[in-house]
Formats: structure tokens, sequence, C-alpha cells
């Protein structure tokens, strides 16, 4: 070796820092929840710089909604948020029936909060158990998840005929009415729906692995949040009271009592938590809902579904839907079908913050990280 | 056995053994390519996999230095190691003294790691 | 929810605090009645931090951000016009002549902002921003540095509508790839000519996916 | 036949090991083939009997040093780097020096009592047991020097660690770069 | 299929006991052990992870080992959408795959583009660039169907003739293991389809009707 | 912090192990295809037509009104109207569907088509084994292929089927009385005018804003109707 | 050979072992007898893996509230016959860029570097294949020679991941393997010997019926679980899985390796796991040895399989259990948790020997008093060690408020 080549190496310890590696996580990889990708540059193990990249799923959601009838846009809804088809049918209804100030019966709004509700549960249900797969929990949290899915989506199914694109809410009401043996079903299955969530904490959540992993990491600030426009149980995280069943209450929300739980901390744990503490506050709603649901009409008779024509003008209709607000913005030129449709995609919005969670952390915090925000590619690509 | 036997030629056996093991089916499905199944290796298909996406750069970087530490504390304590084994061994007939001695010796080398914990350096970068 | 000024209020307040700033009201007759106030370009950073900081409003949380395409128009409309006309006698005579004239009307881009306030709890205040035609001018100021969540919307306006926000700290292409060259949530846009539905097993199933939008 | 057979091909592994080493081209193959050298004097050891001495060499040498250099290889240059051509002007240096070292250690051999067979001591029933006691009686002194050398290395080691741990920004200017 | 099964049979005598016991035994344990590439698109992806889940349980025919590197899987199930953006990463992914390898195009998306088919982004069908084994239709296919997709594969894998002409693609040395990976172009991907893998059941290739 | 969380993990993980020896809640899964779940009533999978009696030509209720063309979201429903028409279950002449054709690799299973249709022809099937290897042929259902007789739709749609038999047959009999009414009324126009009231609501018509209407029930709403004497 | 040994159940496999050698010819007797030990110690531990993999997936299932592999053979049995003959008929591709010769060595070397361990392990009495003085030297010594495989495996793929993955590895097998070699030190000492089968027969003498594993003294207990903590480390498992860590690079170092080379990786993985079991089962619970003398009956090489088994058992319970570590803590853990901690268990292991086995003449007082004393040795710095691990960050169960 020459005395050059050690001053080269002497310069190169110095420096000390190593290589930037140019990793692109995904589209395809395992934890990126779907088709979405992060241009991530590495420092041996810690990121230094971090692009989200999605479109991988931009299936045009909106162009098709624009060229189809207000009716058959609620299907396409369906695949938007693919886990929360309810919440998805909800939200658009909602806007429609802003924009045509369509009434609704008390009844449909009491299914409607019954279905959202389950709705919410399995979402978060879900959730935790990716998050705990992208912890490297080998499956375990995610089957016993899903367990209690596929419980919720036997309701679904038996009530609208599908599993997860329900495709059940129109505007004005619902597509058809629920039995009474079917609300007896939902009121076992809430009966027997916190034995699963204890299961749920009793198997992590003191877990001291799972702490370490989660506590002190992706911290979001307040301010950063509320600026950023984050919402859903990423905020509240934050300790930012803000829930828009309380704050802009839709539907039936407004009679129910039922608390938001907020965070300290803003970071991971907390947004786990948020989702354990937020499905035991559905169960609450959920069993006021199935005291309280009226006899009646699902539908006032006078609504048209087919060929309706809204007045021109627009409306802007927002629900707290598992993920965030999850918003539907209409523009009605008079016709048939919608002059603008736009979605308010909350993953997408969560999104904008990524990388200002993850700089400076390890390869192993991002997707953790990243699973802690909670997206699904239909809904931040549409 | 009345044979002479090295115990050596049984972890030398067990080596050819091992290796054989290991050989034996990358053979059989290399004959299995060549008589029923053929290689075919394209531009594509042996491109480095980046999920999905080709590959920019080459993974062949200068890594950073934390890497480093740990193999000299390791090698640090590898060589303690060795020093320790046969104190081990005979640990049982030693003195007190002795015993001693070797504590200090640990001692010294514990002594390193706290201070070099202390000053933060064996926390992950 | 705390009490929000009305549109024509709050139009009144910021020409208040921000002379020179023009607002328009664009009133909405859907019956959400959710009514918009339109902005220029040169004062609408000024006033969406007014809005943003102003104590009673702490419109701090901007949900939505949308782009809307707005066609070029053609108006007919009949005019009387003097004209001078041959008369019977073959000399000129003005006369008043109805004259359909067409106007075209050209179409526009615009970008729309949703604002609610997470602190006071009230909402939405609904911001348009307009640009001047649809083929070269499409600037509009970017709000991203007022609101953060601004970031991907606007990106995703410009991605799909073409809309250039001007001071957007990234202002890349979203959804579509890069080099992508089409715009394709405009009304005009046309799906390339190989892309038709076939070879499907029937071949009246090409529905309008190359169509204009409907009247 | 029995001694020598082995040792022969024990010895030109090790020999080629060594070789490959020099003359390989890309770093991380020349830390392999030193690895093959190193486990082929460790395993020269063990076909003379010393079970303690080879396998400790196997341990720290294939097991630590190797991962050590394989290490600093990647530290410093990444791993494609190519070796330089085999003559470097401190080749010849090199060589005079390896000349040297095998000297002095010929002469030592030579005029100690090991060279010549006779003098070799029959191995101690329990040769493990046997070195403990020697190290923690005899060569109790040298023992204690080398903890006090392995904890000053392991502090340098962490001294010059040290030096480069600095205030790092999340993007650093050299990744600013293209 | 029942001609197939014919030739088979003749094939099979042709060759002796040995083959087909060892072609018997080649498709046996390549049935049973399809790993699949941990690959989610879109909706169905949900549904294809339900099938992994403890109520229906994808891991009693072996399948549960989802492998995240191409290299060591069997099977691409290409559950959901496929837009133009993501059609070159499906069939990079798809040519990365070692032979044997296998696509079920899960749920309407992948078939043909679906409800989505309209769309500027939306590819219309996988088998436009690699060649598909098993369709499930739905939207999204129940758990249960991807089951029955699944061993509708373990039958065609089963059917397979390890010598003779109608040996399955992997087995020909000419046939390709790779395909041509569509580009991003100015206005869609280019090209539009693969005319050696866009083909009807004559085995002609589908031409885009302009 | 002394490993108690993970502890009480483990235990969680081993009483689930166990328990799935013991309990039916511990181990859940349905092993299909040997077992199977009871589909509840209302899943659906992909549209048929819905045929009466035992010609699936015949019988068939479509009446060629694509509606459910115009209304598919996806736009997977291709027909084409016949030249000549046949009478209906009411002995009306229709049109008929001479070529009806779904593509299931396409289709959502959103269900609209059956909303939106007024002649309660289309409903969805529960069907789902339906992979196979062959793209076009194999997922291009045709009129053929879709037709499905009544007794198949009571089959998997038990109560859908007996409340849309009741109502076609209420139709039917209106028809049939105001065909005997008419009868009567070419015989004696004014006394048979007086007692028979004319069945408006069960029009195919009124019944198609019935069905868009979220499949409302309401037979109850109907006027009673006096029923005539029939066979 | 003079004499067979009895063929009893306990000495079955020495006796028909014997019994081939002294049917051979005198010249071949050496090869037979260790043709005859390489091929059952392959043999074996190559079926082991085949059941232990079926194991998992079903155990794993179970844990999971379904069946697992259940269809191929009878209970999903011929499953893992079923993945070899798909992995030896798979192609193999190997990356135009990587590092070809060295892509295809590492497999071998991982390979053959497991098996090597198992020269040592004594799975039986009398059934130590080579019984070398230095055996616990020479099990470290082999080990780390698949750091080596593991790091050429990530290194000659050329792939981002896989190198990360082989950086991860190697971090964390060297920073394992102290402890690993520390806490059996602590053995070392009082059983006095390298020799696992001396170790082995130290501990298969009985006091009152009891054996006297190592595993039964307080800072054999601790010594033991730590062991198989740094154990579960070395061999890459679950939660320390992180150089395969699926969930953040992907597969790992093995990420560009398919058909059979892949499946060595998986083997060797294995193999290593049950190796690093087989030592701890030699080194703290008995080895072959039964722990009550009333059991003894059972012959010695059942026990040490089963008790392989129950440790596998628990492998899998934990993979199905517990979420993965991350580099950082588990490189916290290794050095600032695990090393004092296997150091204070050879302090509590010296202590052992010069505590008086009798106290005040009483045998019984004696007894306890050296167990408290030995405990209290090893759970003060456990209680400490554990409090300050996460210092800089604290991690603590947290209470909610909720917003009405």
């Amino acid at each position: 070796m020459s005395v050059a080549e050690l001053e080269r190496l002497v310069a190169a310890g110095e420096d000390g820092l190593g290589d930037i590696l140019e990793v692109s996580m995904g589209p395809h990889h395992p934890s990126t929840h779907g088709v979405f990708r992060m241009d991530v540059r590495l420092e041996g193990e810690k990121v230094v710089r971090l692009k989200p990249v999605f479109g991988y799923l931009h299936r045009n959601h909106e162009k098709i909604a624009e060229h189809g009838a207000y009716l058959a846009a609620i299907p396409y809804t369906d695949r938007l948020d693919y886990l929360n088809s309810m919440t998805n049918n909800w939200g658009y209804v909602l806007a429609v029936e802003k924009l045509a100030g369509i009434p609704v019966p008390e009844r449909a709004e009491y299914i409607r909060v019954i279905v959202a509700e389950l709705t919410r549960f399995q979402n978060h249900a879900g959730l935790v158990g990716f998050l705990l797969q992208d912890m490297g929990a080998s499956g375990t949290p995610l089957m016993y998840a899903f367990r209690e899915r596929e419980k919720i989506l036997d309701l679904f199914e038996s009530l609208s005929g599908a599993r997860m694109m329900c495709n059940y809410l129109r505007f004005g009401g619902l597509r058809v009415d629920c039995t009474a043996a079917w609300l007896d079903e939902v009121r076992q299955l809430v009966a027997g729906l916190p034995r699963f969530v204890d299961e749920f904490e009793a198997l992590l959540r003191e877990n001291e692995i799972l702490m370490a992993r989660t506590q002190g990491v992706g911290v979001l600030s307040r301010e950063l949040a509320i600026n950023a426009g984050v919402t859903g149980p990423m905020l509240r995280a934050s300790s930012v009271n803000y829930d828009i069943r309380k704050v802009d209450p839709y539907g039936v929300y407004g009679r129910f009592d039922f608390r938001v739980p907020l965070g300290d901390h803003g970071d991971v744990y907390d947004r786990y938590m948020m989702r354990i503490l937020e499905m035991r506050e559905s169960l609450k709603i959920l069993e006021q809902a199935l005291r309280g649901i009226p006899e009646g009409p699902i539908m006032d008779p006078k609504t048209r579904l087919r060929g309706l024509r809204p007045k021109a003008g627009e409306a802007y209709g927002r629900i707290e839907a598992p993920k965030g607000e999850l918003g539907f913005y209409l523009i009605s030129d008079g016709s048939g079908n919608p002059y603008r449709y736009r979605v308010r995609p909350p993953s997408m919005i969560n999104l904008t913050i990524l990388e200002d969670m993850c700089l400076g952390r390890n390869v192993a915090d991002v997707v953790v990280i990243l699973g802690s925000v909670d997206i699904v590619l239909g809904e931040v690509d549409r | 056995m009345n044979i002479p036997q090295h115990p050596w030629w049984t972890v030398i056996a067990l080596l050819l053994g091992a290796v054989a093991f290991g050989i034996t089916p990358l053979a059989l499905a290399w004959l299995w390519a060549k008589v029923f199944s053929p290689q075919k290796p394209g531009a594509e298909k042996n491109a480095t996999y980046e999920c999905g996406l080709e590959s920019k750069g080459d993974a062949w970087i200068q890594f950073g230095a934390s890497y480093y530490l740990y193999a000299i504390v390791f090698l640090v304590f590898d060589v303690e190691a060795v020093f320790l084994l046969p104190f081990a061994v005979a640990f049982t007939s030693l003195s007190a003294g002795a015993c001693l001695s070797m504590l200090v010796f640990l001692v010294l080398l514990a002594e390193g790691l706290v201070w070099a914990c202390q000053k933060g350096m064996l926390t992950w970068a | 929810m705390s009490a929000l000024p009305t549109v024509e209020d709050l139009k009144a307040q910021i020409e208040a605090s921000l002379p020179g700033a023009a607002v328009t009201v664009i009133p909405n007759g859907s019956p959400s009645a959710q009514h918009s106030l339109l902005l220029d370009h040169e004062h609408a950073r000024a006033v969406a931090l007014f809005l943003r900081d102003h104590p009673d409003l702490r419109l701090d949380f901007c949900s939505l951000v949308t782009g809307v395409d707005w066609l070029d128009t053609e108006t007919t409309e009949k005019i009387k016009v003097k004209k001078m006309v041959a008369g019977p006698d073959g000399s000129e005579i003005e006369q008043e002549v109805e004259e359909t004239r067409k106007m075209k009307v050209p179409g526009y881009l615009e970008a729309i902002y949703h604002l609610f306030s997470m602190e006071k709890k009230h909402g939405p205040v609904i911001l348009r921003l307009r640009t001047a035609n649809r083929t070269d001018q499409t600037h509009v100021p970017s709000l991203t540095p007022v609101w953060r969540s601004c970031e991907f919307q606007e990106r995703e306006a410009f991605d799909l509508y073409g809309i250039v926000f001007d001071g957007h700290p990234d202002l890349r292409r979203i959804l579509m790839w890069e080099g992508f060259q089409d715009f394709p949530m405009r009304k005009d846009y046309v799906p390339p000519a190989d892309d038709s539905l076939a070879p499907l097993p029937f071949a009246s199933l090409q529905r309008a996916s190359t169509k204009e939008a409907r009247p | 036949m029995r001694t020598t057979v082995p040792f022969l091909i024990l010895a030109v592994l090790t020999l080629a090991g060594g070789v490959a080493a020099m003359t390989l081209r890309r770093l991380v193959h020349c830390a392999l083939a030193l690895t093959v050298s190193f486990a082929g004097l460790a395993a020269l050891y063990l076909n003379l009997g010393a079970e303690f001495a080879g396998l400790a060499q196997l341990l720290v040498y294939v097991g630590a040093i190797a991962i050590l250099i394989v290490f600093a290889i990647l530290l410093t240059r990444g791993g494609d780097d190519k070796a330089e051509p085999s003559f470097s002007p401190a080749g010849p240096a090199g060589a005079v020096l390896a000349l040297a070292v095998f000297a002095v250690l010929a002469w030592a051999v030579e005029t100690s009592g090991l060279a010549h067979p006779a003098a070799i001591p029959a191995a101690p029933p329990e040769p493990m047991r046997a070195l403990g006691f020697a190290l923690m009686q005899r060569y109790v002194l040298p023992l204690e020097v080398i903890g006090l050398m392995l904890t000053a290395a392991m502090i340098g080691a962490v001294i010059l660690a040290l030096r480069e741990k600095r205030p790092q920004t999340p993007e650093s200017p050299r990744s600013a770069a293209p | 299929m029942a001609d197939d099964l014919k030739e088979l049979k003749i094939e099979l005598s042709k060759n002796g006991i040995f083959t087909t016991t060892l072609e018997e035994l080649y498709n046996w344990g390549r049935k049973n052990s399809v790993w699949p590439l941990t690959f989610g698109l879109a909706c169905c992806a949900i549904e294809m992870i339900a099938t992994t889940m403890a109520r229906y349980d994808l891991a009693r025919f072996g399948a549960e080992v989802f492998r995240p590197s191409p290299r060591q899987a069997d099977l691409i199930i290409v559950s959901g959408t496929v837009t133009k953006k993501m059609a070159p990463q499906v069939v990079r992914l798809y040519n990365q795959m070692p032979e044997p390898k296998y696509v079920i195009a899960m749920g309407a998306c992948a078939i043909s583009g679906g409800p989505f088919r309209d769309g500027y982004n939306v590819l219309r069908g996988i088998d436009r660039y690699i060649p598909v084994d098993v369709h499930i239709p739905g939207c999204p296919p129940r758990p249960e169907a991807l089951i029955h997709a699944f061993m509708t594969l373990q039958k065609k894998i089963d059917e397979q003739a390890l010598r003779g002409e109608s040996r399955p693609r992997h087995l020909h040395a000419d046939a390709p293991s790779e395909f041509p990976v569509p580009e991003f172009g100015a206005h869609g991907l280019e090209p539009a389809q693969n005319d050696e893998v866009f083909l009807n059941e004559t085995g002609n290739p589908l031409r885009v009707i302009q | 912090m002394f490993g108690e969380g993970i502890l009480q993990g483990l235990y969680e993980t081993a009483k689930n192990f166990f328990g799935s020896y013991v309990e039916k809640d511990r181990l859940v899964t349905v092993q299909f295809p040997e077992e199977r779940r009871d589909l509840p009533e209302a899943t659906r999978q992909f549209p048929f037509l819905l045929y009466d009696g035992n010609d699936p030509e015949a019988g068939l209720r479509c009446v060629s009104c694509q509606i459910c063309e115009k209304e598919c979201p996806p736009q997977c429903i291709h027909i084409e109207k016949s030249k000549d028409k046949k009478p209906d279950f009411v002995g009306k002449p229709q049109f008929y569907p001479a070529v009806f054709n779904i593509d299931v690799s396409t289709c959502m299973s959103c269900q609209i088509c059956v909303e939106v249709c007024p002649f309660d022809a289309i409903r969805m099937d529960n069907e789902f084994e339906l992979s196979t290897s062959n793209r076009f042929a194999g997922l291009l259902y045709t009129k053929r292929e879709l037709a499905k007789s009544n007794d198949y739709y009571r089959k998997i749609h038990p109560t859908e089927a007996a409340e849309c038999d009741e109502r076609r047959d209420k139709e039917a009999e209106a028809a049939k009385a105001k065909a005997a009414a008419a009868a009567v009324a070419a015989a004696k126009a004014a006394q048979a005018a007086e007692q028979q009231t004319p069945p408006a609501a069960s029009t195919p018509a009124a019944s198609a804003s019935s069905a868009a209407n979220g499949a409302a029930p309401k037979p109850a709403e109907q006027p009673a109707e006096k029923k005539p004497v029939t066979q | 050979m003079t004499a067979l040994p009895a063929p009893t159940a306990d000495q079955i496999w020495v006796w028909i072992k014997a019994w081939l050698v002294i049917h051979t010819p005198a010249p071949f007797q050496a090869l037979v007898s260790i043709v005859c030990i390489v091929a059952a110690i392959i043999v074996v531990f190559a079926s082991l893996f085949a059941l232990t993999v079926l194991l998992e997936r079903k155990g794993l299932g179970r844990i999971q509230n379904r069946y697992g592999p259940n269809r191929v053979g009878p209970c999903g049995i011929l499953q893992p016959i079923a993945d070899a003959v798909k992995s030896l008929t798979k192609e193999d591709i190997v990356p135009r860029s990587a590092d070809h010769v060295v892509h295809y060595l590492a497999p071998l070397v991982l390979v053959a570097a497991s098996f090597l361990a198992y020269a040592v392990l004594p799975i039986g009495r009398n059934m130590t294949a080579v019984n070398l003085d230095a055996g616990v030297l020479f099990f470290f010594a082999i080990g780390a020679a698949s750091e080596l495989a593991v790091f050429m495996a990530g290194w000659s793929s050329r792939n981002k991941y896989s190198l990360l993955g082989a950086m991860r590895a190697i971090a964390q097998m060297v920073s394992y393997e102290v402890p690993l070699i520390l806490s059996s030190i602590a053995v070392v000492m009082i059983a006095g010997t390298l020799s696992t089968s001396a170790i082995v027969h130290e501990q298969a003498r009985t006091t009152h019926g009891i054996a006297h594993w190592y595993a039964f003294t307080p800072w054999g207990l601790a010594g033991f679980i730590l062991f198989m903590i740094a154990a579960t480390a070395v061999t890459n498992r679950s939660p320390f899985d992180l150089p395969e860590g699926e969930s953040e690079i992907i597969a790992g170092y093995f990420i560009e390796y398919s058909g059979f080379k892949f499946a060595l990786f998986f083997l060797a993985e294995y193999l290593e796991m049950f190796a690093v079991s087989g030592l701890g089962i030699t080194l703290f619970l008995g080895g072959w040895s039964s722990p009550v003398s009333f059991l003894a009956w059972i012959p010695s090489w059942i026990w040490f399989f089963a008790k392989l088994l129950v440790l596998i058992c628990c492998f899998i319970w934990v993979r199905g259990t517990l979420p993965r570590l991350r580099m950082d803590q588990l490189m916290n853990f290794a050095w600032k948790f695990m090393l004092p901690m296997t150091l204070f268990v050879i302090l509590s292991a010296g202590i052992w020997r010069f505590l008086p086995v009798t106290v005040a003449g009483s045998a019984a007082l004696g007894a306890v008093v050296r167990w408290l004393v030995c405990a209290l040795v090893v759970l003060l710095p456990y209680g400490t060690l554990a409090r300050t691990l996460e210092s800089g960050r604290k991690i603590e169960k947290r209470e909610y408020r909720f917003a009405d």
C-alpha cells in the first residue's frame, strides 16, 4: 500500500460516514402496503432522504366517475379504500345528499352508523395486524385480526351480498333493509368483540419489543400535523382533538355518547394505541346504535337513484373514515354525471409528512412508521 | 477399536460428507436442467432484483464505520475468550489467587467496555 | 362549531386588511350553499396567511385542493348592430340588423382549496384560483408554503390538469410517470388510439372512454 | 508418510491461500483467500496435535480477523475496487521485509531446542488443563499485560471511531451532490 | 383437454415407465409446493391475504410460503389492477422469477382492466405482456375462488408432460422465459401489447382494433 | 421492562395453540373445498338471466330494454335486440335479446343491473368457482350460459325469489283479470267497469321505479285487489 | 474389536455400528466406522430438518388458529419432500453482476460449517462422533465459518438489500457470539473440561435421584437462558431475524438465491439452530442424561432428541409470538445487556465453586445459601441492567386521555 493510498484511506476514515446507498423500497416490497414506493437514501441503515413515489395504482377513479351517472360511482367508491367500502360509500352519498338536498330516513342513518363502525373496527384491527407484521411478528397478530375481520365481513355479506365491495349505501338511504335476525347477529358479535380486543392487547400491548420498536419512533408534532392536514387517528395521536363525528356531526352521530382518545407523544406507539382505543369506542357506539335503532323506511320513495340530475352547484361532504377525513367534492353542471368529482383521500394526505417522520431513522423504522400511517393505495392513488 | 483412529479423520469425513450433501443436489439440479428443463438466462432475468425496478447505482459501496467498531470490540472479546478457556478448564483446581488474577483480567476488559459504553460508542448509529 | 362569518363578511374583512386584494364571491346554487371566494394571484398567498393566522378565523387546516377544468365555451348572442346596408334605392342607409355573434369565452383551469379550522372547529371556507386560460397561461401561486397539506394535492393538480403552481417546492408529476405528456383529467383529453378496449369479445363495448364530457 | 502427506497438503493449501490473497484482483476475494490461508494454518496446528492453538487460530483469525478485514475493505472502498497491479513501488520493500522476517524466524527456530525432535517434551495428558495452570501461575503477569493491551486496543479503536462521529445533518452535503 | 390427455398417455407409453414416474414425481412436487410471490396490487390483494389467513388457510396446500423475492417464488398472483405505471414492474418481476413459473390473474382488473379499463392509466389485462395460466373472474374474487383457482393451477401442472411437443413452455429450450418490458412513452406504454403473448384461443396474436 | 410483556404474549399464543385442539373458536379454518360455509342468501357474484318454465329461450324474462346495459358501471353487458317479438308472462308481446353477453372478466358484481331491471329478468348468481385458463371464451358468458331457471333462483335466493314470484303472480293475475275483464267488458261493458280497479301500480314501469329505489319492499302498499276467479 | 457392546435400546445404534464394523475386512474397518458416523449425522439431521420445517409450519398454523399444510400425503407429512422436489427442479438464477464463484460457494460453505458442528455433539451415551478434548472450542471455531459464508452470500449477490442483510448478519452474529461463548465458559469452569462428552458425564451424575444438570443451578439457569437468547440471535431466528427481515430488507442476504441453493440456506439455517440447541442441551440440560434417575431407563438418544424437540418447539413458539427487534436495539441488547450478564454468570459460577457445600454442618442449609448467593449475583445485575438498557429512551406503559 502506497503512502498516497494510505492518506486516501485516512481521509476516508475522517469522512467516516460511508457512501450513500440509494435504494428504492417498493413498488414490490412486502411492507409498503401495496404498490407504494419510497426512494430512500441510506447511510448505513440510517435514512437521510426519503421520497414517496406513488401512482402505481392510479386507476383514474375520478375520471371514470365523471363519465358515469351519480349512481354508477357508488360501486367505484367501494374500491377506493378497499378495506372500508361502507365508509367510502357514506362519504360519497353524503356529498350527493348535500349537493342535491336529499333527506335520509332515520333508520337508514342508524344502519349506516352500524356498518360504518363495524368497518372502522375491522380496519383498525387489520391495521394493527399489518403494523405488527411490518415489525416482523410472523403473521400471528394479523391472523387474529383477520379472524375477527372475517366475522364482520360475514355480516356485511349477509347484509349487502359482498364481503368487501358492499355497494350498500345509496343517496337518500340504503339499498336494502336489514333484518331483525341480522341485527341480532350484530349484537352477538359486538358482545364478543371486546374479548378479542383484550386478547390482542394481552398479546402485544405491553410487549417490551413492541414498545421499544414504537415508542419515540416517527414522532409527529402537533403543529406539523395540523399544517400538513393530517387527519384521523394519526392526528389524534399527536394530541389534536379533531374528530369529524364530533366536530361536524353527520348522520346521527350527534346522538351517541363516545369519547375521542388522544395521544400525547405523537409516535408510532400512540398511533397504534389510538386504533385499539378507537376499536373500543366503536363498540360503544355500536351498542348504542343497536339499542336505539328505530323501525321505519330506509329510503324516501321520492328519491331518484337512476338519472339523478342535481342543480348546478357544488358540495363538499366529509366523514370521519377509519383513516381520517374522507371527503368528496362534487361539482354538478345540471347533467346526469358529475362535472367534477374529487376525492379527498386521507391516506394520501397523511403521507405528506412521511419524510419528516423518517429522516434520521432506521430502515426498520421506516416500514413501521409507514405502517402506522395506515395507507391504502387504492385511496392514495385512486 | 483396534485400528488407531485419529479423530480428525472423522471430522474431515464429515466435512467431505457435508460438502457432498450440498453438492449432490446442486449437481442433480444441474443435471435436471441439462436433460429436461433448460436454463434460460436473460438480460432481464439475470438483472439485479430491486423491488421490480431497474437497479440504479452499485450495491458495493463504502459502508459506514459503525460496523468496524463492533468488529474490533468483538475481536477483543474473542481473544479474551481464548484466554478464558484454559483458565476455565483449570478453574476447579486453581487457587483463589489465580482466580482473582483472572478477575482482574476480566475487570480490565469490562472497564474498557463500560468506558466505551459511556462514550456512546456502542450505540448503533 | 363556532360561528364563521359569511362569505360576504369574509370578503369585506380581507379587503379591509389587505388593501388591493381583489376577492370575488362565487355563489353556489346547490342546497349545500357552500359559497366560495375567488382570489387574485398577487394577493392569494397573503390572503391565505391572513385566513390561517387571523385569531378569529384560524383556518389552519387546508383539507382539500383540487383542480377543475373549464372548457372554452362558445356563447352565441343576438345583438342588434347598426349597419350600413344597401337601401332599396341603392344608397346606403343605416339600419339595425340583428346579428348572431359567436363569443368565444376562453376556458380556464381552477384550483380550489377547502379550508377548515382545527382550533376553532369551523369551516369550510372555499378559495378559488383561476388561470388565465387552458393553454399557455396556466400559472397560479402555490399555497404549499402556507399549508403543507397542499403539497401533494397541488402536485396532483399539476399532474392531471397542468396547473403550474408557482412557488411549490417540488412540482413534479405525482401519479403519472415522468415523461408522460398529457394532462389526463382535462375534459378534452383523448387517450392514445392504440388504447381502445379491443380485443374484447364484442366490439360494441367500445364505450365512451374517448368521448367528450356530456353537456 | 502419515504425518507428511497431510502436512504437505495443508502446507500447499496455506501457501496457495496466501499467494491468492496477494494476486487476486478483487479485494474481497483476497480477504477470502487469506481466510483459506488462516484455516490452512489452523489445520497445520491441528495436524501437529496442538488442538487448542489450532482451534483458537480458527476462532480468532477466521472468526474475527477475517471479518475485520472484510469490514475494513467494505468500509474503505466498497467492494468493487480492483487491487492495484501486483507490483506496486512498495512491492520490493515488502519482499525484503518478508525475507527478513523469515530469516529471523528460521534463525530462532534453528537455535531453539524445537528444531531437534528429541527435545520435544511429551504432551501432558490433559493439555488444556496444563495450559490453564501455566497461564494462571507461571504466565499470570503476561496475561494481565495482555488484558491491559486488549483494553488499550479497544479504547484506541473507540477513540479513533469517536473522531469520526460528528454531528450529522439529515442531508449531508455529499448526498446532495448527484 | 381430452386430446391433451390422450396425447400425454401416448407420450408416456413411448417414454417408458421411468419417465412416467419421473414425470409424476416432478409434477407432484411442483404442484404441491407452489410458493407465491408476496405481491399485491389492489383490492384483490386483501382477498389474497384473507385466503392465507386462518379462515381459508391456503397453507393447507403447502402454499403459504409467500416469498418476498421473485427468485424464490413459483407463482405470481397478479391481484388487482395493473396500471400502466406498474405494468413494467410486474413484467420485470415475472421475468426475474426462475422457471417453472406460473401466473394467476386474480380478479377482473388483472384479466381485462375490469371496471377500471376505461381509465387512461389502466392496463387492460396483464396477459398483454405475460402469459397467464389461470384467470379468476370476480371483483374481488372470494378467497374460496382463489383456492379454486389454485387447485385449477395444480391440475394444470399435474397434466403437463415432461417430454414431447406438448410439454410446457419452460421445458422448451427455445421458448422465451422472459418477455420484453414495456417502456413508458409520452402517452402510454410502448408497445401496447406483446404479440407473442397476447394470443387468442387459436394461438393467433390479437390485434388491437384501431 | 423485565420481559413480563413478552411472557404474557407467549402465554396468549400458547393458549391459542392448545385451544386449537379443543375450541372451535380457535381453529376457524373451513377446509375448502371439502367443507363449505353456507353462503348467505344475499351473496352475489355475477348476474344471470332468469327464465320461467323449462325453455331457457322461450321463458327468458329479459325484454331487451337495455337499461342494464346503459347503467352497468363497467359496461360489461352487451345486448342486441331481436327483430321480432314474443309474448311475455302476461302475454304481452315483447322484444327479446337476440344476443345477451356478459363479460365476467370485467363485471364488478355491483348488482346495479339487478337494481335497475324493471322486469325481474336479471339476478345475481352466487357461483364463484369459475377460474379458467381460457381468457376469452371462458369468461364471456352468452345467453345460453346466463339463462337459469326460476327454480334455481328460488334455491339460491329463497326470500327474494318468493317476493319476486308473489309480485309476478299478482301481476299475472292482474293481467289475466284485466284480460278477462276486457273480455267481459266487451260483453257487458257497463257492469264490469265498476267492479274492476285497474292495477296501475303493477305495470312494469312502476316496478322499475321500485327496483331503482333500492328495491324497497312494497307489495303491502299495493292497492288491494279483488281476487278474480282464475283457472 | 474385542467385544460388541450390549445391544440394549440405549446402545442400539452403537451396537449396530460396531456390528457393521466387525463384519468388514480389517483394512476397511476404520473407513466403515467413519462412514457410519458421517452418514448417520447427515441422514438424521437432514430428516430432522424436514420434520422441523413441517412442524414449524403446522405449529405456526395452530398458533394462528388454522391447520397448516395437511394435504400432501397423510396430514401433510410429505410436504417437505414436495418442496425438495420442487427446489431441485427449479431454475437456478445467478444475477449477471454477481460474483459467480463466491455466489456459488457461499451456500456450500454454510452447509458444511453447519454439519461440522455436529461432530462434537454427544447425541447419546457413547454416541459422540469425535470426542475432542476441546470440543466446545471446536464448536465455536466452526461457527466462525458460517459468518463468513453469510457475508459471502450477501456480498456476492451484489444486491443492495442482500448487502444490507449481510452487514446486519455479520454485526449480529459477531455481537452474539461473545455472550454465547462466555455463557458456556461458566459451564467449562465448573465441569473443568472442554470435552462435550465429559461435560455430559459430569451432569449425568445424580444426587437423591436428581441429575446434576447445570440448568439446576442459579448460574446455570441464567447461563442457559442467556445462551439460548444468544443462540436465537446467532441462528437468525425470530425475534432476531433481522438479516432476513422480510418486512424491511425483503429476503436479506439470500435475496438473489433461487432453486436448491436457496434451499441449502434454509437447510443450513435450521441445521445451525439444531446444532446450537444441541450444544445448549449438552452444556446445560445434561445432554443425553435423564433429569431424574427413575427415568434413566429411557434410552439416552431419545432423551437428547426429546430435549432438542422441546427447544425447537420453543423456537417456533417464540417465532409465532414476537415482533422483530431493530438493529440498534439488537446491538444494544448484545453489548449492554447480554455481555455484562454473561460476565456476571461467570462470576456467579466462580462464587458457586468457592462457597462451602455445607453451612453450619447442614448440607441443606449450605445448598440454600449457595443458591441464594449465586442467584443474587445474577439477579441484581439483571434488575439494574434491565432498567438501564433503554436509559436513553424512556420506554413505558402509557395512559391515555380522552376528549368528549
